[in-house]
């Protein structure tokens, strides 16, 4: 209780230190600063006119980097570490109803998660919550079936693959034009069309099929009950 | 092209090693050993390029665009000189810590790969997003390796780092929101584009976020667990790696926060620095104290970050980053994985360099920029200056502690590292030692009087030589010291030359560490060795202090005297410091202590030597306080001489008594005076040097320093007995030996100044000299032989020539002081500031306002009538009764005690009994009481780390709120 | 839509989320925390909708709310208790 | 009106943050003080789109709709969002890992206090 109300005064009172910067945080009617760049070149920049993909993919994709690393990073260690302590259930016959959503939706899903990764540079969506969501499917497939799916080094195979091949993208713009993950140096095609925004759809599908992997690695390793993975 | 191979060829290795390392695990490290050594490769190319050897360029730089644009719309990697040595250092790190982390898992060869690549990344950040996410992927790796590594307590240690990382993970977007949304920037630039009250809150954010990360003290809870519990593999690589980038990153953001005013930073890392050592001072855990010494070192982030500026900052910054980074790595991967507590069975021996380093030891690398940053602060403020003194001086504590505790075990595998990272380490002293070549002087301009300096030269290198060839006879328990040994006497002897302040405190402490090296190699040494170097650190602190201080001159009058003062106190075992130099005298292997007690304690006078005549002369009111501590200690510690019954201690006991005079005779600041206190070190050195190499040869031949297991010994060794007999003589002051004259211009000087007590005392504590010299001879040469040692021998010649040498020495001064006083009396004379009159030479008759001293007639006439009284005896026939040592006439009564029975048990009853009215001195309690005082205090700061990782987290956000509380001038 | 519309289910949702987040701390059982942590995601990626950043709605909508809340009733199965 | 319906998103995700940062700061569960992280991190990132949202524009995406002349006067900023979605997929990143090292430092104190793990300190 005293805890509570301890945590309680510092929280308030960080708030109200803090609620200073109200005045300073006035909303604004144009774009500032990189903001403005970003809207007023980006789709001459990189041919992708969803800006956003643009700044993440094209910009930044540093960033995008080290966000593919960190999760990378984070399904390294769990799986690592559900390898080394097991501590997973051993998967029980399925019930009838999750038996046949797993037999039904997996496509659909399936589907819907290629499109968000291949369109990524024409309407909201990309890597990430594609992979996510085909990972789902792996989920899916896994929590239909009563063993653990048998993907022994496939999916450490995809990661892999998937990694290299963004990794070596970005050495192909260094090596082409002098900047690490540039994606434009191929011309940046017809914004709108599929086809288009340079490397950013082979850098989405390589993200894509990097998150799937290393979530549908991380879903194994949560029911791993001790045997090799 | 060569940056993006640096950065991210670990990255394309830890891709491919997710899958190679589950089909072919050996090929896997062995790949991940190529990706490593190629961004090494890459890395010294860019070292290269950037010319960032020099250490005079590291703000050039080679930039790596990446993605498509320029900023501030895409992100820069800038690999600037200093960024790039840090990251040698990292990848070093990793390639030698590869196969400790991967020795039970080849998985986590990923998550190694990976923490190069963040940390490479984090170092060349220039845009604050980027660095957040480097920031994410280093944190993830730190739970992740945490949690994986074989170690009791791995799981409580990834929680807080998890709980921890992720608070800082908050703050960081909070304050990248409140400068994306008042900037439109997110380059490192923007924080200087920030004004008014979202500069301060971006700046009380990020300060707690990089305290948070650095490990700052009162932020540093987690980071404290984290060294103690993860398993040391792991802490190592992580120390060299990790947190080397995030510190170097830290560097690269703290000039830039938008306050008013950046002193406050140096202001929470003094304070820090401070609180937190006298924490780290009660740590008991190995794992702890590198905790707190990481703290100290993001403390002195803080401090150079409120400092200094410009090439100053990135020099000292990198020095101390890379080189603390480093050393800790070593002192990690030396811990025995295999141990339950595996950093207490570390590697002792080979623990020693990287402490040192750590701990700024001149002329190791560190060392360099902790003198440069004292040398700011000294200008800054000298409050500032004390506080920073203050820590390094707990720190310097613990860490040798965590060193003499260590039991000394060689790894069976595993040399390699320390190999490299000691040669590392060597390297970077030459490097500095190299580049600070030109900041020292060897012209001998610190004591004007040539032949002052050539006397005590002679002493220091004469004292060296004579002991060094004893120090190969080495009894059981005892290590090889003889080059330590002989480090420490030839950085003594070139003490004299030193021309200018840091030149001498180098050479000082160099001769301290060495000397304190050499006695942890004694058999007994364990006990003794801890004080001596917390003596020898305070004394080398105060030292330090009082040089950056005075700013290049030597000493100024005021406060820096008055440390040089106690540090020449502290080194000469005066005022309670007896405390180590007997632990350390009775420790130390026998010749060491006949090196330190007649050699190395004359450093110090030389030391108080320089320093009165620095200005100008010791000032009335502190040299009556020197001649009051001179005296007391004399009395003190002879009566402590008279009653102890080993002879090492008696012997240890005896010189810091001895040493008393020198104090009084300086303190007079008088002609007179001078000349006691430099003839009687002349002296001192020449008789204490006979009976502590005496007292080796004893040693090596019985084994024991117990009064009541030797005795009788005269017959045994004869030899031995004449050189202690003619010593003993000598300091007891009585004429005709070398000792009287010491007194004789003593007394002088003390009734010329009237400082008629401290005569009456100094008089009485000859006395007692006399009493303890006379009972040594007793004890050990005289009275029966022990059945034990009836079959010992002449001690070796190794230690009987020597003794030789100086009995000649002392003969030939004895009976004909005024060779030694026609040089030394005008070289005082001739010193400045000092009063009184000079004894007169004529001849060989010395004369001073109290009368003529011929001491060749004395001794003429002393020789005649010892000659007379032996031949009178001789012609008397009586011959002594020889008795066995057991052969006791108490009638059918079993002594009690071994003590009863021996001639020279409790041989002073009697004058115990009488001198009880002295009160009894126990310096020692002093400093067992500051101790104390220390030991609470540091209980009672370290108290606020209660363990809780919601406690951390309170800390970072109660600091948080206190700085933006201050930072706004009130709520 | 009217700005005051917004404005309203802005102001409703905001309070509900600030209303569950409190309730997050101190409703005694875990399983329920856990579905209100997963509602208030949910919750800000509608407000993500309403600021125009569909991107990140449909990415906290996938891996903020589902996701997350799998996890954590991943964890919850395996510590069990309340707290 | 828009100024009322931008300062309640801010309140609302300032809101989540506070109330985050005290769940962690006083509750006990391990899975507990998750959860308050995720509502932290949820508020942060409800901050970071509102810094760069402007009231009446469209989301970021060229369409049809939006001439490329105008365009910088049609569209929020697209930055703030971008870093959004990396933060969103590295809070869930770190929130995983949390949960698994929580689990299993439960299973090994036999208890998902934290207040249990506090083997080390001082």
């Amino acid at each position: 209780m005293i805890r509570t109300l301890t945590g309680l005064i510092i929280v308030l009172v960080l708030g109200a230190v803090a609620a200073a910067v109200i005045p300073e945080m006035q909303m604004r009617e144009e774009l500032q600063g990189v903001g403005y760049s970003y809207v007023s070149r980006g789709m001459d920049d990189t041919g992708s006119s969803n800006l956003v993909t643009a700044v993440i993919v094209a910009y930044r994709g540093l960033d995008t980097l080290g966000e593919v690393v960190v999760l990378f990073c984070a399904s390294t260690a769990v799986v690592l570490i559900l390898t080394l302590y097991p501590i997973g259930i051993k998967a029980s016959e399925p019930s009838r109803v999750v038996a046949f959503t797993a037999k039904v939706l997996p496509a659909p899903i399936l589907l819907f998660g290629v499109y968000f990764i291949a369109h990524s540079h024409i309407s909201p969506g990309g890597g990430f919550p594609g992979g996510t969501v085909i990972a789902s499917v792996f989920l899916l497939v896994m929590l239909g079936s009563s063993s653990v799916p048998d993907g022994r080094g496939r999916l450490p195979a995809i990661e892999s693959l998937a990694g290299l091949s963004f990794g070596l993208l970005g050495f192909w713009g260094i090596m082409t034009v002098g900047q690490f993950l540039n994606n434009a140096f191929l011309g940046t095609g017809t914004p709108g069309t599929i086809v288009s925004g340079g490397l950013i759809p082979l850098i989405s599908i390589a993200i894509g099929a990097k998150v799937a992997s290393e979530f549908s690695g991380v879903f194994k390793a949560f029911r791993n009950t001790g045997g090799t993975v | 092209m060569v940056v993006a191979l640096a950065v991210f060829l670990p990255l394309l290795g830890a891709f491919i090693s997710v899958w190679l390392s589950r089909r072919k695990p050996r090929l896997s490290v062995i790949v991940s050993r190529l990706f490593l050594a190629g961004g090494l490769h890459s890395t010294i190319v860019l070292s290269i390029k950037l010319n960032a050897w020099s250490f005079s360029d590291l703000g050039n730089s080679i930039i790596l665009r990446t993605g498509v644009g320029a900023p501030p719309l895409s992100i820069n990697l800038e690999a600037t000189g200093g960024a790039v040595i840090a990251a040698i250092v990292v990848y070093v790190a990793a390639i030698l810590g590869i196969s400790r982390l991967t020795s039970r898992n080849v998985k986590t060869l990923p998550l190694l790969l990976s923490l190069v690549t963040a940390s490479l990344g984090l170092l060349f950040a220039t845009d604050l997003f980027n660095s957040f996410v480097f920031l994410e992927i280093g944190s993830i790796i730190t739970i992740g390796l945490t949690a994986a590594c074989r170690c009791r307590r791995r799981w409580e240690v990834a929680v807080k780092v998890a709980l921890v990382s992720g608070l800082v993970t908050i703050l960081y977007l909070l304050a990248i929101v409140v400068i994306y949304k008042t900037t439109g920037e997110l380059r490192f630039e923007a924080l200087g584009m920030l004004h008014g009250f979202p500069a301060l809150l971006v700046s009380g954010l990020m300060l707690t976020v990089i305290m948070t990360e650095i490990k700052a003290f009162p932020l540093s809870g987690w980071g404290l667990d984290f060294y103690e519990g993860a398993s040391p593999g792991f802490a190592g690589v992580y120390s060299a790696t990790w947190s080397l980038a995030v510190l170097m990153w830290s560097a690269g953001i703290l000039p830039r926060l938008p306050i008013p005013n950046l002193q406050i930073l140096a202001w929470i890392g003094a304070g820090g620095l401070v609180l937190g050592q006298f924490a780290g001072f009660r740590a008991t855990s190995p794992g702890r104290m590198m905790g707190y010494s990481s703290a100290a070192y993001a403390s002195i982030l803080l401090i150079l970050a409120g400092t200094t500026t410009g090439h100053d900052y990135l020099q000292l910054t990198l020095v101390l980053m890379i080189f603390a980074a480093i050393a800790k790595f070593t002192v990690f991967m030396l811990a025995d994985p295999e141990n339950e507590n595996p950093l207490k069975s570390a590697a002792g021996n080979l623990l020693l360099l990287p402490i040192l380093v750590i701990a700024g030891i001149p002329p190791l690398p560190v060392f360099w920029a902790k003198f440069k940053l004292l040398s700011i602060l000294a200008g800054v403020s000298p409050l500032m200056l004390a506080a920073v003194v203050l820590g390094l001086f707990l720190e310097a504590v613990y860490l040798l502690r965590l060193w003499s505790k260590r039991p000394v075990r060689f790894l069976k595998n595993g040399r390699l590292v320390p190999a490299v990272t000691s040669l590392l380490m060597a390297a970077g002293a030459i490097w500095l030692t190299a580049g600070f070549w030109r900041s020292l002087s060897f012209s001998g301009s610190l004591l004007s009087s040539s032949t002052l300096r050539i006397l005590f030269m002679t002493v220091f290198g004469a004292g060296t030589l004579l002991t060094l060839p004893g120090a190969w006879n080495r009894i059981k328990g005892e290590r090889s010291y003889w080059f330590w040994m002989l480090l420490s006497g030839i950085s003594l002897t070139f003490l004299p030359m030193a021309g200018n302040g840091i030149t001498f405190y180098i050479l000082w402490e160099v001769s301290a560490f060495a000397a304190v090296i050499a006695v942890s190699r004694g058999s007994r040494a364990a006990a003794g060795t801890f004080w001596f170097a917390v003596f020898a650190a305070a004394s080398g602190f105060l030292l330090l202090a009082s040089i950056v201080l005075s700013r290049s001159m030597f000493i100024a009058p005021g406060i820096p005297l008055i440390l040089v003062a106690i540090a020449a106190l502290f080194k000469l075992g005066q005022m309670g410091a007896h405390l180590w130099s007997v632990r350390a005298y009775s420790a130390a292997p026998a010749t060491m202590s006949a090196f330190m007690a007649g050699t190395s304690s004359k450093a110090a006078v030389f030391l108080l030597v320089v320093a009165a005549l620095g200005t100008g002369a010791v000032a009335m009111p502190a040299g009556s306080v020197l001649a009051w501590a001179g005296v007391l200690t004399a009395l003190s510690m002879a009566v402590m001489a008279a009653l102890s019954s080993d002879y090492k201690k008696v012997l240890a006991y005896a010189s810091v008594s001895q040493m008393g005079y020198i104090l009084i005779g300086l303190g007079l600041a008088s002609v007179m005076g001078w000349t006691a206190a430099i003839y009687h070190t002349f002296h001192h050195f020449l008789f204490k040097m006979i009976l502590f190499l005496g007292a080796a040869g004893v040693i090596f031949r019985t084994g024991t320093s117990d009064y009541n297991r030797l005795g009788g010994l005269i017959r045994r060794m004869p030899l031995t007995f004449t050189f202690t007999l003619i010593s003993v003589i000598a300091f007891a002051g009585v004429p005709p030996l070398a000792g009287f004259g010491g007194k004789w211009f003593l007394y002088n000087g003390l009734i010329e100044t009237g400082w008629l007590p401290i005569a009456l005392i100094a008089m009485f504590a000859s006395v007692v000299a006399f009493l303890y010299a006379f009972r040594l001879l007793h004890a050990v040469f005289l009275g029966q032989l022990s059945t034990v040692n009836a079959r010992v021998k002449e001690a070796p010649l190794a230690l009987l020539v020597p003794q030789g040498i100086l009995t000649a020495a002392l003969m030939l001064f004895s009976f004909r002081p005024t060779l030694f006083l026609e040089h030394i009396v005008p070289a005082i004379e001739s010193l400045p500031g000092l009063k009184g009159v000079a004894p007169v030479i004529n001849g060989t008759i010395v004369t001073t306002p109290l009368g003529n001293w011929n001491a060749w007639a004395v001794g003429m006439m002393v020789m005649g009538l010892f000659g007379f009284a032996f031949v009178f005896y001789w012609l008397s026939g009586k011959r002594p009764k020889h008795v066995g040592q057991l052969d006791i006439g108490f009638a059918g009564e079993l002594p009690p005690s071994a003590e009863e029975v021996h001639y020279a048990g409790n041989f002073f009853k009697p004058y115990r009994r009488a001198l009880a009215f002295l009160p009894r001195i126990h310096a020692g309690k002093v400093f067992s009481g500051i101790t104390e005082v220390f030991k609470i205090a540091g209980d009672s700061v370290r108290a606020i780390f209660t363990g809780d990782a919601r406690t951390y987290l309170a800390h970072s956000l109660i600091f948080l709120v206190i700085v933006l509380i201050y930072l706004r001038g009130g709520i | 839509m009217t700005e005051t519309l917004m404005t309203v289910i802005v102001v409703t949702f905001g309070g509900m989320m600030i209303t569950a987040a409190i309730a997050v701390l101190f409703v005694r059982d875990l399983l329920s925390a856990i579905i209100i942590t997963g509602f208030v995601s949910l919750s800000a990626s509608v407000m993500f909708l309403l600021m125009d950043a569909p991107d990140v709605a449909i990415t906290e909508a996938s891996i903020g709310a589902v996701l997350a809340t799998m996890i954590f009733l991943w964890g919850r199965g395996k510590i069990g208790g309340d707290g | 009106m828009s100024t009322a319906f931008y300062w309640s998103i801010a309140g609302t995700a300032a809101g989540l943050v506070l109330v985050g940062l005290w769940g962690i700061l006083t509750r006990k569960h391990i899975l507990r003080i998750a959860l308050a992280f995720t509502l932290a991190d949820t508020g942060v990132n409800l901050l970071l789109v509102w810094s760069g949202y402007l009231p009446g524009r469209t989301a970021p995406i060229v369409d049809g709709t939006i001439s490329a002349s105008g365009i910088t006067s049609a569209v929020v900023d697209p930055l703030p969002q971008a870093m959004v979605l990396t933060s969103i997929v590295i809070g869930v990143a770190v929130a995983a890992l949390f949960v698994v090292v929580g689990v299993l430092a439960s299973r090994r104190t036999g208890s998902a206090d934290v207040r249990r793990m506090k083997e080390l300190r001082w």
